[in-house]
């Protein structure tokens, strides 16, 4: 495991030096709030924030993503025939990914990388992309990663970790992967010590501020009928306007659409995200639709997310504790009320 | 009310017309046609609005 | 890189349209044969009967569909399609010889193994007697028919003319290995030679024993609704008891979560499912 | 670009302008040709999403006449 | 403001005691500073969760739709302007519906804060009359509420519902001399492609997750144009020309019935100030049709009426 130790300036240069071997994306300031855009000189990466407003999973999982093309063209012998679009699996860099949205990847993954199917364009993009984690000194109230099986410094998934040390960060290789990236990375001095021991403290006194306590541990023991048919759903359910902004924002939330689009005789088949929130989502051919009320809807996703993944892979929730959907929930539906309710059903 | 807005948000002012003729006024038919078919013409080709090969990864 | 290059679970195969039938005279629902335009595809696409398929037409969609032929019958793959969306409209307007794609076999299938030895009760309904032709077809081959002991069908329509492969029923009524109860919901046809009646009447009329039998049912939701106790009251337990499932689809293999009900996915994990598991769900169908 | 000629799609009231528009043919009377006519049972029928559908499909002009 | 939570919750139960009403629709406090939840309160003994402060800023009205039962609500200006609209629209009945009016003093604009804050958290909020303070790990400030108020609310003049059953105060003076429409001229002036880069770069960042359209009460379509298959309007990726498509359909649908109260700006994700094409049409209803949308419940909504004297000169 290799320690490093680089001035903030410093970093920054690594990081375009990197992007010669990488496409780093790093957190930018966008407006009101941070996103991961893709290194350039014209805007600087800003490590300073508390977390970028949607989570890094577009960048292995786009919310748009051409599957196959096909001709429609008559005179095409190829016509009507599906192919795969080329895809760019060169390496990639997300640089600042928190270590929630990086354990959002882990759960995610049973569901694109199974023994059953494998999803082609999830597994490539996930593959060829390195995790560069920094760590959160200053976890939001909001927030619950040790709740969930991860915390503000949480190392697994990641390849890489930050630590931000005030001048400098001290960067750790903690894959094969990370340890390749960092060799690429010029400037930078070997970390002492002393710079390991603050920044080991760092991730204790950060693990101490994540006060939310969102129980979970009955879940596993509930029956799902049981579950289902609880009083609570209708209440919790009053004011959600079944917009997709939880599931957007969501760094473990993977449903999508298959649409084809067409352009004269040139067609796409593209997946998009969806959102078990809107009605459509479930809506049948004939009409019917098993899911017509929004209170169903609502009790989707908080039973898919607490009860049906927990079942399904015996793995904990599906739920990196980011606490995005609480914070930007318009209608302020929390997720951390509803896992007590149902854990104290 | 559309027109309105489509050319608030940057569609020209004369790409969308709208009038009132009655089948009995071929003439007025004429004048329009003319007028319109002037005043698409005068902004050249359309450039915004249309839908290309959707812009995804 | 580990497993690269993938083979991928979203490429339809390319098939050819080599047979269009009309099944019914209301000309809703109509039966496609399709041929693949590459013959190793076929041995890929290796099904079982009650298993489904994504029918995708280039640039309309796709949809998740029955499988109506039974894997014995070689050279093709049929599916009928009844006329109800964006994608079966489209469908319902295509010619014999058009290139269009089929991805699958998916989801599960009706418990062969389970059923062997077992006298078989079919419970149909409508339209959705697609895949119970399947097994229909592949019970009654002479290699396979051995396998089971009687088998009895109940199928009915709403009237004779939206009865589901005619010529084919006419066939199996007149074999003796087979008893087929024939039904309509009512007909004005003074020349009609079988029941009239809805589905659990007949079923509760002409299914007398539960013994050692295993009952499939397959049919719109009311029909299921009303055949489920009668069946129950004839003595199927809930475990032989078999249903299969409808459910949006897009993915077809357990990823993208929108047929999720409980903690399966119907497009993996069924769509057929034993009453007693379906009762573990939640009613979310 | 002086021969470049817009294309405009044109929804016509079945009633009136396309009325008119016949009349116009039937007198022999000249105008120009860059219209592709929809003809519509009332020109009410014409829905906000059938002017924006013919911009995304690449329409220079539109022109609705009742 | 604070003490219009007393009265509330008091009248609240009062008509559900009596039987006024079978539900009563309010707000009640968040689990996080600056956003509260609307909550539905069938049991007399629960209406302490009822809650009012300045940051309100979502449509109760929205939860009308529909609805069979009799409702006790609360409305501020806009909100009950759009209560108005529904019975219009036939959405719901007025003998449905016992309105409490607010009058308001606006709402505050949660995104402002966080900004005068330097993005940090915000753990808590108090209000002191037209002052208020955040405060949050290491700072503590106390801003002026009339400062900080929603683009929308800093230039509206109907703080004080048109249509109620009893208010919770007296009404408050309306605002005046306000420009409601400054923005929008200053886009009127640009030519039209700075317009459309205009609007082009304020809605890249959308991510088609509808909050916009889910949380406006006027959107209450069964199934919305964009869902429509047959035919497919829109395409469903976050292709540009799609997403416009969407901005432009969904703006145009509340044209002469916007009461611009905000609900779509408040509920973005990504923060998009998609009122930009409300205010538009909003603009041109009340230039060309003197209208402004549900004022008065008599009155017939000017896209559904023909006038001689309408401002189109193609209208002869």
């Amino acid at each position: 495991m290799t320690n490093k130790i680089f001035t903030k300036e410093e970093w920054t240069k690594a990081l375009q030096g990197l992007s010669d071997s990488y496409k780093v994306f790093v957190p930018v300031k966008d407006g009101d709030f941070h996103t991961f855009k893709p290194m350039n000189a014209t805007k600087a990466p800003d490590f300073d924030f508390q977390n970028t407003r949607l989570s890094a999973r577009s960048l292995v999982y786009p919310q748009a993503e051409r599957m196959f093309e096909y001709s429609l063209d008559e005179n095409d012998p190829e016509a009507n025939i599906i192919k795969e679009t080329p895809k760019d699996y060169s390496p990639q860099a997300i640089v600042g990914i928190r270590p929630c949205d990086a354990h959002g990847f882990k759960i995610v993954k049973p569901n694109f990388d199974n023994k059953e199917y494998r999803d082609p364009w999830w597994i490539q993009h996930f593959e060829s992309t390195v995790l560069v984690g920094l760590g959160c000194n200053q976890p939001c109230s909001t927030c619950f990663c040790a709740s969930v099986g991860g915390g503000p410094f949480n190392k697994d998934v990641l390849d890489v970790l930050i630590y931000d040390l005030g001048a400098n960060f001290m960067v750790s290789g903690l894959t094969e992967k990370g340890e390749a990236f960092l060799s690429k990375a010029q400037g930078g001095k070997a970390a002492d010590d002393a710079a390991v021991k603050q920044a080991e403290a760092l991730a204790t006194e950060a693990a101490k501020k994540v006060k939310a306590d969102v129980p979970t541990d009955k879940l596993k023991d509930k029956v799902i009928n049981d579950l289902f048919a609880a009083p609570f759903w209708q209440d919790v359910g009053f004011a959600c306007l079944n917009c997709g902004t939880c599931t957007y924002l969501c760094p473990t939330c993977w449903c999508f659409d298959i649409q084809d689009e067409v352009l004269g005789k040139q067609g796409d088949r593209i997946r998009n995200w969806d959102s078990c929130m809107f009605p459509l989502f479930t809506l049948h051919g004939s009409g019917h639709n098993p899911r017509d009320q929004k209170f169903q809807r609502v009790r989707q996703r908080f039973m898919h997310k607490l009860k049906y993944y927990v079942d399904k892979y015996q793995g904990g929730v599906q739920c990196s504790g980011c606490g995005r959907c609480v914070r930007y929930c318009p209608v302020n539906i929390d997720i951390r009320q509803v896992a007590e309710l149902m854990n104290n059903y | 009310m559309l027109k309105g807005l489509l050319e608030h948000i940057g569609i020209e002012p004369g790409r969308l017309n709208f009038s009132w003729i009655s089948s009995a006024e071929a003439t007025k038919f004429v004048d329009v046609a003319q007028q319109v078919a002037a005043s698409v013409k005068a902004l050249g080709p359309a450039r915004y609005l249309i839908k290309k090969r959707a812009e995804v990864a | 890189m580990r497993g690269v290059p993938l083979q991928n679970p979203y490429l339809p195969y390319p098939v050819r349209i080599d047979k269009i039938t009309t099944e019914t005279t209301d000309k809703n629902l109509k039966t496609f044969r399709f041929v693949f335009l590459n013959p190793e595809d076929e041995k890929k696409f290796a099904y079982t009967p009650g298993q489904f398929a994504e029918l995708s037409v280039p640039g309309k969609g796709e949809i998740p569909i029955g499988i109506a032929s039974s894997p014995t019958e070689k050279g093709f793959v049929a599916f009928t399609v009844n006329k109800v969306g964006l994608v079966t409209n489209y469908m319902h307007n295509m010619k014999e010889g058009e290139i269009m794609g089929i991805r699958g076999p998916l989801g599960n299938w009706y418990p062969w193994e389970e059923m062997e030895g077992k006298n078989i009760v079919i419970v149909g309904g409508g339209f959705a007697f697609t895949t119970l032709r399947s097994s229909i077809v592949y019970m009654i081959q002479p290699e396979n028919r051995a396998r089971f002991k009687d088998i009895s069908v109940v199928y009915g329509a709403r009237n004779p003319g939206l009865l589901l492969y005619r010529d084919e029923l006419a066939e199996w009524e007149k074999r003796d290995d087979i008893n087929m109860h024939i039904t309509v919901d009512g007909t004005d046809d003074p020349d009609w030679k079988y029941n009239v009646g809805f589905v659990p009447a007949i079923t509760e009329k002409k299914i007398t024993s539960a013994d050692n039998a295993i009952a499939i049912v397959c049919g719109p939701p009311i029909m299921i609704k009303f055949t489920q106790p009668v069946l129950e009251k004839l003595g199927f337990p809930p475990e032989r008891i078999i249903l299969s499932l409808e459910m949006r689809m897009k993915c077809g293999i357990g990823i993208c979560g929108r047929c999720n009900i409980g903690d399966k996915y119907v497009c993996k994990d069924g769509p057929v499912f034993s009453l007693a598991k379906l009762k573990q769900m939640p009613g979310e169908y | 670009m002086s021969d470049w000629e817009p294309k405009i799609t044109t929804f016509l009231c079945h009633w009136c302008s396309y009325g008119a528009a016949d009349l116009a043919g039937v007198s022999r009377l000249q105008y120009p040709h860059n219209f592709r006519v929809i003809r519509v049972p009332c020109s009410g029928r014409v829905s906000p999403k059938f002017i924006l559908a013919a911009f995304r499909h690449g329409a220079d002009g539109v022109w609705v006449s009742g | 403001m604070i003490e219009y939570t007393a009265i509330i919750r008091d009248t609240a139960k009062k008509l559900l005691k009596d039987g006024k009403v079978d539900v009563f629709i309010g707000y009640k406090k968040g689990t996080v500073p600056m956003m509260n939840e609307p909550v539905v309160i069938s049991d007399p003994e629960k209406v302490d969760t009822l809650h009012w402060d300045s940051l309100c800023g979502l449509n109760l009205c929205n939860y009308l739709t529909k609805r069979k039962d009799k409702i006790g609500i609360i409305a501020n200006g806009c909100n009950s302007r759009n209560i108005v609209t529904h019975i219009l629209e036939n959405q719901i009945s007025r003998e449905q519906l016992y309105i409490v009016g607010i009058p308001c003093t606006g709402v505050i604009d949660h995104r402002a804060v966080l900004r005068a804050v330097g993005n940090k958290e915000v753990l808590d909020v108090q209000e002191q009359g037209d002052k208020f303070t955040v405060s949050g790990n290491g700072f503590s400030e106390t801003f002026d509420k009339a400062k900080f108020l929603r683009t929308n609310c800093a230039v509206c003049t109907h703080r004080n519902p048109v249509i109620y059953d009893e208010m919770v105060a007296s009404p408050v003076k309306e605002q005046e001399g306000v420009d409601p429409f400054e923005d929008v001229k200053k886009i009127e002036a640009m030519d039209p492609e700075k317009k459309w880069g205009f609007f082009t770069k304020m809605i890249e960042r959308c991510l088609r997750c509808y909050a916009c359209r889910n949380s406006c009460p006027l959107c209450y379509c069964p199934t919305c144009f964009v869902d429509e298959s047959k035919p497919q309007w829109v395409g469903k990726s976050i292709d540009p020309t799609d997403t416009m498509t969407f901005h432009i359909m969904r703006a145009y649908h509340c044209a002469g019935r916007c009461t611009d109260c905000g609900a779509c700006e408040r509920v973005c994700p990504v923060g998009i100030p998609m009122r930009q094409f409300t205010k538009k049409l909003n603009k041109d209803a009340l230039e060309y049709f003197s209208w402004e949308a549900g004022l008065n419940p008599d009155a017939r909504p000017p896209l559904d009426v023909y006038k001689p004297d309408d401002y189109n000169d193609f209208v002869k």
